[in-house]
């Protein structure tokens, strides 16, 4: 039962992430007075691409093919760590919050190696401000999974998601608000969202993960967005799962397994429209201020870790 | 009997090889009287071991302690010989300086330091050691040059005026032992005042006085900081088989005085006195020489130093007491005098290939002499004091006295000095060895199989006493320390 | 007691003074000869003393001794000096490095310090407390003389008067050595005088001058 | 039966120099030395494995020939140090067997064949001594062979200096070592081990914390930690490669070895200020190791900095240990230190990995110079493929060895938050942040290396003409690389002896479940993740080959990539203060101040230790003896004056003392 639950969720994750980055386009949409594209626009994209013929630059070696698949292997295995649905997850127990972090360093690894094989400027350049950016982004964002490890003794990820549900809104200590503001920023510099990159330009001066992909087309590309499409669930639906895990089926009655996903289409749409209103409110940084913006995350984080302790 | 047997071959020989005109006949008389001379001391030795005390006379006695400097001696004095087979083509013929009057002197020399050895009477004792600085001032000025009349002359005044304050130590000594009661007659004589030592310690102001000058007298001969100063000088002058005979041999013979008194000391008023002066001068040594060596510019005076470095680690063991430190330093005497005598040999080539020992004017050596460099690179391993060379078991025994002791002052200069001394070797060796090679002055004279003899037989020597101290070794070292007890 | 007793005691008693003044006088002496003639003195009074000793103590070997010090450092070795300085044919100046009056001075400060530096054992060792001094103060005062003058000749000298020095030390302790020692010594330091007087010439020949102080190539 | 095969493995290295010099005229048997040492290493592969999975013990006394005790113990640590210089060595001498050949003319050869393996013996004698003499005597021989090593690719002036440089500190070091021994000395009667662990009780907290400063700077200096690091970046790079990766990959380990006996078998732990040192040692290692690794484009240099780096985090985790202990946690302070060790087994797998591949790209391209090569992975699959495995497990992704430990060093820092003292449970948390910045920027470090190396077009005529190199040096990086695989995937297979030894070392029961749940995960997520792979790779896709998009411009060529200094520039900018570089932009003008003809642009970091620390001591030492030289004035009246002083002192001392 669990097990099929928990494969259930990890390809309901995998399956809706595109439906979530149309709803976000969608709304960025609405709130800039345009009509916008159709929820269901990404996955018609992806059959589209998945139909092209991908094109090979001809400097490209072995690794330029494969980077895609493995980036999207790796992110589809992270999804199958994030509770949705019910705290308990693939690889369940032992699931934990280290060994997801690492496994999306081995997504975005690979892209950026696939990224210098183009043998144009642009992956280069995209790939060492990628660089640039996650250098600076794992540390925040393990210390804020830390903190609420801490919290709840364990380290796996539907033990932490538990220990929330058990303890009630009310409940919570400090530590989840530096938490959580450390987890926003991380998540929008992970994910490539405005003000730390903007997934919908391709100006030189700005863009990271578009020049990086730049090179690619067809099923490759297909992989690729489908990934980040993934990866940006995948956080959304971990924010909700710490912060607010509230609805998951804790028990396997009826009732809770269908109140959960009317609970999970709740959460990700709120996130889904904070998300747009950031976006289409700020404008972006300057590369040479995202070091500022991940050293304010590391700070929160360090303070979120450092509570752990005083206030016990 | 065999004590005079000793010391007769090589003042006979001295007067012998004078009369050879042609060098040829000159080396044969050498080297032959080099083999009797070393027989003599085997059988010597032999007959220590079987004996105990050899006694000829009043005035001559051999002890455990003898027979180990007897080994010294012979050591060297065979390398040496061998060694000068090859060296001697290239002593430039001069009034004195031609091969006869080498050897004469040479051995004129070997007769003087075994006299050392043998000497029962520290009043004998003082005329020996006195009578080698006579007898080497001459070798040390051997070529008449600027340089060795000037070290020669140094070394004569220093050495004469050091050597008297000891002789006024012995005759305080000897004028306490009066006091105190002994015969006149045989105030002077060691083993006399062995036995009297313990009832000695009436007069020990005069005693503490006596060894103060017998330290600073025979430290000048040792070459301790700050007597030290006409070492670098007649080192570097020297014959390179007298440089090798210098620093492997005559300090090791003015040590053994200073033991010898040291001992007497000891009993008589406690090692305290006695030990902490040497261990002054041992720090003193090594540390001042172990910064000399960084600014050296001569290979020889480098060499120089470092025997000045290595008498004080010497002096460090003995003054720290105990068998282990003891056993330790008597060791290292030994191994230092092997190590040395190999990196002057080595010197030597230098010297005959570049004309000069000027080190910033020796580039590629490794590739002109690669045996050369091989040697020398042994030799300065070793005397750097690292494995699997002699010098480090003796250090080791050395350092491990100290911490034992837990002198942990001592201990750590002597091991900051050893840095820095490896420091100095290596930044001058590895100099001299790379870099691209000058084109050589003269001809390069190919090696003979004697120098390999000689470069080889010390290499082992380091490297056995490296890994593994001999049953027939220890037990000679053994009967040395009986003696120091 | 008869009047050579007397005589005997007296030499015994002034002759530190004696050896004092001939210090003084070696001080401020200017010319390397007159440094051999006071050497040569200075050594006859220690002789005189010898034999006063020798006829109290009526012992053979201290006679032997006594002319021993008579031809080797009253007549030889001064002898042998005059020889080198005459074939020499250098100037006679000790090139002093001090003036007449400071090496006085010094001179006269090294006498005090012995006769300090001595005062603890002499009373513990019932000793003649100025013959020891004295013996201290030869020592000093040759090696002040080898440290104070350049000339080559003069470190001889010095060395002797160190010698002497050391030899009144013997004296101090009234009791004779072994004679076969003494012997050895003297003998040594024979040998000793004529190698330098050897490297003496030597000096001479190689460097054309006399002066120790410029013998500098050596250093570091 | 071990026993013998012991035995013989040690003679095996002892006689293979005199074997090469034996075999070197004849022809046919000239490669029969090669041969000899591989097999040896294979038999002490044996050897150690048995001793450390079955945890047997094998002993060699040799006191009746030695002048001190000179013993040779296995017992599971030994063992698994023994195991890894094998593991290592073995593939490293199969590399050199094409490598040297290709190399090194005939003399040169019989020489590396002459001192590897005394190379290998000596560090083969440090992990099983089990008397201090022992120790020494193999500590001292391994800095002279791997210097004799270093010096048969040359000796220019340069290469001169660093070696310099590298035999000073190592003896520095040494006699630090020697010191921490010795300290032992007035309480244990001998310096073999066991009475040495038995002394420790009876002495003051004092004496073991003297010991525990010098053990710490001693093999610290061996490993590289900084500030001590100054010689490792200047000698591993100018190593012949093999010999590189031994020095980095083993040698290395001898020195956490050292220290691990003397902290936790020895000492067996101590205050928690012990621990605090080495956390910060290791923290400052690691971040500074990887910082200078990004600056680096000469690829054994950048090896040679995040060896550094690594040291870094095996210390991280030592230290994790020592507070943990301290703190009276001693199950998570075993698993902390079973971390540490498995880091120091990955390293050296993976190091060596990546030094030989540098060898090869060496041989292949005929330069070092990252900024010279581009494009080879195409003309050179297979040392391409496996040299992304070195690269991947070595920035810890998971499935490969080097996750495997940081995630166990990662779980006891956690862990750490459970302490009740308040300093720890703030800290130890913290410093996962730390290990995990070094992470992040490791990955950045490393997809630059790779990236640059082997991808892209060919930024060189040698890259471009860059061929595969032979099989044996392809078969022996292969062997590294799946070991590194295994590892990762099947952590179990060491996990579990390393667990039984450090806890025999700590001597605590068991570990926490929790501290080595990974390797039940790891399998499962490789089968997923594989599954996926398999999956995607099976759609049927049309390729098409075309050129790179080049904005419409003519077609690109190798200069017009990222550079990697242009690619580490970011990185350089945020952590400015590090670098303190001092750089030099001239210009040369074909027409001022418009038409530059020619820009050359050059940036040197001396590392602010080596301005700060080092040559400041080395001056010192000199002015004194210039100083000291003086006073050998050559003038002889001055010398007698000497004589004359030092012995009024000594008279004044003596009526005074």
């Amino acid at each position: 039962m669990n097990l099929a639950i928990n494969l259930i969720q990890a390809l309901l994750l995998i399956a809706i992430a595109p439906l979530v980055s149309g709803v976000i386009a969608r709304m960025k949409a609405r709130i800039q007075n345009r009509h916008g594209a159709s929820l269901w626009r990404p996955y018609a994209d992806l059959l589209k691409l998945f139909r092209k013929q991908d094109l090979i630059p001809n400097t490209a070696s072995v690794l330029f093919r494969f980077a895609p698949t493995i980036l999207f292997a790796a992110t589809a295995a992270a999804a199958a760590f994030v509770p949705m649905l019910h705290p308990a997850a693939l690889f369940g127990v032992s699931g934990d919050i280290i060994l997801l972090v690492y496994l999306l360093a081995i997504g975005r690894f690979f892209l950026m190696l696939g990224a210098m094989d183009g043998g144009s400027s642009f992956g280069g350049l995209g790939a060492s401000r990628e660089a640039l950016v996650s250098a600076l982004a794992e540390a925040p964002l393990l210390l804020a999974l830390i903190s609420v490890a801490i919290l709840s003794h364990t380290v796996s990820l539907s033990g932490i998601v538990l220990t929330t549900v058990q303890q009630g809104p009310l409940h919570l200590s400090a530590v989840y608000a530096f938490a959580l503001g450390a987890l926003v920023l991380i998540a929008i510099a992970e994910t490539g969202r405005i003000p730390v990159d903007n997934p919908s330009t391709h100006l030189e001066l700005t863009m990271i993960h578009e020049a990086m992909v730049l090179e690619y087309s067809g099923p490759s590309l297909a992989l690729i967005e489908w990934a980040s499409a993934i990866k940006l669930t995948l956080i959304m639906a971990m924010l909700a799962g710490i912060f607010a895990p509230w609805g998951m089926a804790t028990s396997a009655s009826i009732a809770a397994l269908l109140l959960a996903p009317l609970a999970l289409i709740f959460k990700l749409t709120v996130l889904a429209v904070s998300i747009a209103v950031i976006e289409s409110s700020i404008a972006k940084l300057r590369i040479y201020l995202i070091p500022d913006f991940l050293g304010m995350a590391s700070a929160l984080a360090i303070l979120a870790v450092a509570f752990t302790a005083l206030m016990r | 009997m065999s004590l005079v047997l000793l010391l007769l071959v090589p003042f006979l020989t001295a007067l012998i090889v004078l009369t050879c005109k042609q060098s040829r006949r000159a080396v044969a008389v050498a080297i032959s009287a080099g083999a009797l001379e070393i027989a003599a001391i085997a059988n010597a030795m032999w007959r220590i071991r079987s004996v105990g005390v050899l006694q000829f006379g009043r005035y001559l006695r051999a002890d455990g302690l003898t027979a180990f400097f007897l080994l010294n001696i012979g050591v060297i004095l065979a390398l040496v010989l061998v060694y000068s087979v090859g060296y001697l083509r290239h002593i430039p013929l001069g009034r004195f300086s031609s091969p006869r009057w080498f050897y004469s002197l040479t051995f004129l020399f070997v007769f003087t330091m075994i006299a050392v050895y043998l000497s029962a009477n520290l009043g004998m004792l003082w005329i020996c050691v006195e009578s080698t600085t006579l007898a080497s001032a001459l070798l040390v000025g051997f070529y008449n040059t600027k340089g060795a009349v000037e070290a020669g002359w140094k070394y004569l005044v220093v050495c004469t005026v050091g050597i008297a304050f000891a002789l006024f130590g012995t005759i305080a000594l000897y004028l306490a032992a009066v006091k105190s009661g002994v015969d006149p007659a045989s105030a002077l004589d060691w083993a006399v005042l062995m036995n009297a030592a313990p009832s000695l310690t009436a007069t020990s102001n005069l005693i503490k006085l006596s060894f103060v000058f017998i330290a600073v007298g025979y430290g000048t001969k040792i070459g301790f900081v700050p007597m030290h100063s006409w070492l670098p000088d007649a080192h570097a002058e020297a014959p390179t088989p007298i440089s090798a005979m210098l620093s492997a041999v005559l300090l090791n013979c003015a040590l053994y005085a200073l033991l010898r008194f040291d001992t007497i000391t000891s009993h008589a008023i406690g090692s305290g006195f006695s030990h902490s002066l040497l261990l002054i001068f041992g720090c003193l040594s090594v540390a001042v020489a172990a910064l000399l060596m960084v600014v050296q510019r001569d290979l020889k005076r480098l060499l120089a130093y470092s025997s000045i470095e290595h008498m004080g680690i010497v002096a460090i063991g003995v003054g720290l007491g105990g068998p282990l430190a003891l056993f330790g330093a008597l060791l290292h005497t030994f191994n230092h005098s092997v190590a040395k005598s190999l990196m002057f040999f080595t010197a030597g080539y230098v010297r005959e290939n570049f004309s000069t020992l000027r080190m910033r004017r020796i580039h590629g050596m490794a590739r002109l002499l690669p045996w050369t460099s091989a040697g020398m690179v042994v030799g300065g391993i070793a005397i750097a004091g690292l494995p699997p060379f002699g010098l480090f078991i003796s250090e080791f025994m050395i350092l491990t006295a100290a911490f034992g002791t837990s002198r942990y002052f001592i201990a750590i200069l002597l091991m900051l000095a050893i840095s820095v001394v490896f420091g100095a070797l290596l930044h001058h060796v590895q100099r001299m060895l790379a870099g691209k090679p000058v084109d050589l002055p003269v001809a390069k004279p190919k090696l003979l199989p004697t120098d390999f003899a000689v470069m080889g037989v010390c290499a082992v020597f380091l490297i056995v006493l490296g890994v593994h101290i001999p049953g027939a070794f220890a037990n000679i070292l053994q009967s040395a320390l009986v003696v120091l007890k | 007691m008869g009047l050579i007793e007397l005589a005997a005691a007296k030499a015994l008693a002034s002759s530190a003074v004696f050896l004092f003044i001939t210090l003084l006088m070696m001080a401020s002496a200017k010319r390397i000869s007159t440094c051999i003639v006071l050497f040569s003195i200075q050594s006859a009074i220690m002789a005189a003393e010898i034999l006063a000793i020798a006829y109290a103590s009526k012992s053979i070997e201290a006679y032997a001794v006594a002319s021993l010090v008579i031809t080797v450092k009253v007549i030889a070795i001064p002898w042998l000096l005059f020889r080198i300085i005459k074939s020499l044919k250098a100037s006679q100046d000790v090139a002093a490095s001090t003036t007449g009056a400071q090496s006085v001075f010094i001179m006269a400060g090294l006498i005090l310090l012995s006769f300090f530096a001595v005062a603890p054992y002499a009373k513990t060792l019932r000793l003649d407390e100025d013959l020891l001094a004295a013996a201290i103060a030869l020592l000093l005062a040759g090696a002040f003389l080898m440290i104070s003058r350049k000339k080559a000749l003069m470190q001889v000298i010095g060395l002797l008067v160190l010698e002497n020095g050391i030899f009144v030390a013997v004296l101090a302790t009234t009791y004779s050595m072994p004679l076969v020692i003494e012997i050895g010594i003297f003998f040594d330091l024979l040998m000793g005088v004529f190698l330098m007087g050897l490297f003496v010439f030597r000096i001479r020949d190689t460097f054309e001058h006399l002066d120790v102080s410029k013998l500098r190539r050596l250093r570091g | 039966m071990m026993q013998i095969a012991f035995n013989s493995f040690l003679a095996a290295l002892l006689m293979i120099p005199a074997i090469t010099l034996l075999c070197r005229r004849d022809s046919r048997v000239r490669a029969l030395p090669s041969w000899l040492l591989l097999l040896t290493l294979l038999a002490g592969t044996i050897v150690a494995g048995f001793s450390f999975w079955r945890g047997g013990r094998l002993a060699l006394d040799l006191s009746w020939v030695t002048p001190f005790p000179f013993a040779l113990t296995v017992d599971r640590l030994s063992a698994f140090f023994l195991l890894l210089i094998c593991v290592v060595g073995a593939p490293v001498v199969l590399f050199s067997t094409a490598y040297v050949e290709r190399h090194y003319s005939p003399t040169k050869a019989d020489w590396l064949w002459v001192l590897l393996p005394l190379f290998l013996l000596s560090m083969v004698l440090v992990v099983i001594a089990s008397t201090a003499f022992a120790f020494l005597f193999g500590w001292e021989l391994m800095t002279l062979f791997s210097a004799a090593l270093i010096l048969i690719d040359g000796d220019s002036e340069r290469r001169r200096h660093n070696i310099f440089i590298y035999l000073m500190m190592m003896h520095a070091s040494a006699a630090a070592v020697i010191a921490s021994f010795f300290l032992f000395l007035p309480n244990a009667s001998t310096l073999d081990f066991t009475s040495m662990r038995a002394a420790v009780a009876a002495m003051p907290m004092g004496l073991r914390s003297a010991i525990f400063l010098m053990s710490f700077v001693g093999f610290g200096t061996k490993a590289g930690i900084v500030p001590f690091h100054l010689w490792l970046p200047k000698a591993h790079p100018i190593a012949p490669s093999p010999v590189s990766a031994l020095m980095s990959a083993v040698m290395l380990k001898t020195a956490i070895y050292g220290f691990v006996r003397f902290t936790f078998d020895f000492l067996g732990g101590g205050p928690a200020w012990w621990g605090y040192l080495v956390l910060l040692a290791g923290a400052v290692t690691g971040l500074l190791g990887i910082l200078y690794a990004l600056t680096e484009h000469d690829m054994k240099r950048l090896l040679a900095y995040s060896s550094v780096e690594n040291i870094g985090i095996i210390y991280l985790g030592l230290g994790a240990a020592l507070v943990l202990m301290a703190n009276n946690s001693p199950a998570w302070a075993t698993a902390a230190l079973v971390a540490a060790l498995l880091h120091a087994l990955n390293h050296s797998l993976f190091k060596s990995l990546l030094f030989l591949g540098a060898g090869a790209i060496s041989e292949a391209t005929h330069t070092v110079d990252i900024e010279f090569m581009g494009g080879l992975l195409k003309r050179m699959k297979i040392t391409g493929i496996v040299f992304l495995i070195g690269c991947c497990s070595i920035i810890g992704l998971p499935l490969l060895n080097g996750f495997v430990s940081e995630w166990v060093i990662l779980r006891a820092f956690i862990a750490g938050s459970e302490l009740t003292s308040l300093s720890c449970a703030i800290l130890l948390p913290l410093m996962a942040g730390v290990l995990a910045l070094i992470g992040g920027i490791a990955v950045a470090v490393f997809a630059k290396l790779y990236g640059v190396a082997f991808l892209g077009r060919p930024r060189s005529l040698q890259a471009e003409e860059a061929t595969e190199v032979a099989t044996a040096m392809q078969v022996a990086m292969a062997l590294l690389a799946a070991s590194c695989v295994i590892i990762g995937i099947l952590p179990g297979i060491v996990l579990n002896p390393l667990t039984a030894l450090a806890s025999d070392l700590m001597h605590t029961a068991a570990l926490p479940e929790a501290a080595l749940s990974i390797a039940h995960t790891l399998p499962w997520v490789a089968v997923c993740i594989a599954v996926l792979i398999i999956v995607i790779a099976g759609f049927r896709r049309i390729t098409r080959i075309t050129a790179t998009w080049a904005c419409g411009l003519p077609a690109l060529n190798g200069r017009m990539q990222y550079s990697s200094a242009a690619f580490s520039k970011p990185l350089r900018t945020v952590f400015s203060r590090v670098y303190e570089a001092d750089r030099t932009v001239d210009v040369h003008y074909a027409q001022q101040p418009y038409f530059a003809k020619s820009i050359t642009y050059r940036s040197v970091r001396t590392t602010s230790f080596e301005k700060s620390l080092y040559r400041p001591a080395v001056d010192m030492i000199v002015s004194l003896a210039t100083r000291l030289r003086k006073l050998q004035t050559g003038n002889m009246q001055v010398y007698l004056l000497y004589i004359f002083l030092a012995l009024v002192a000594l008279l004044l001392w003596m009526r005074f003392a």
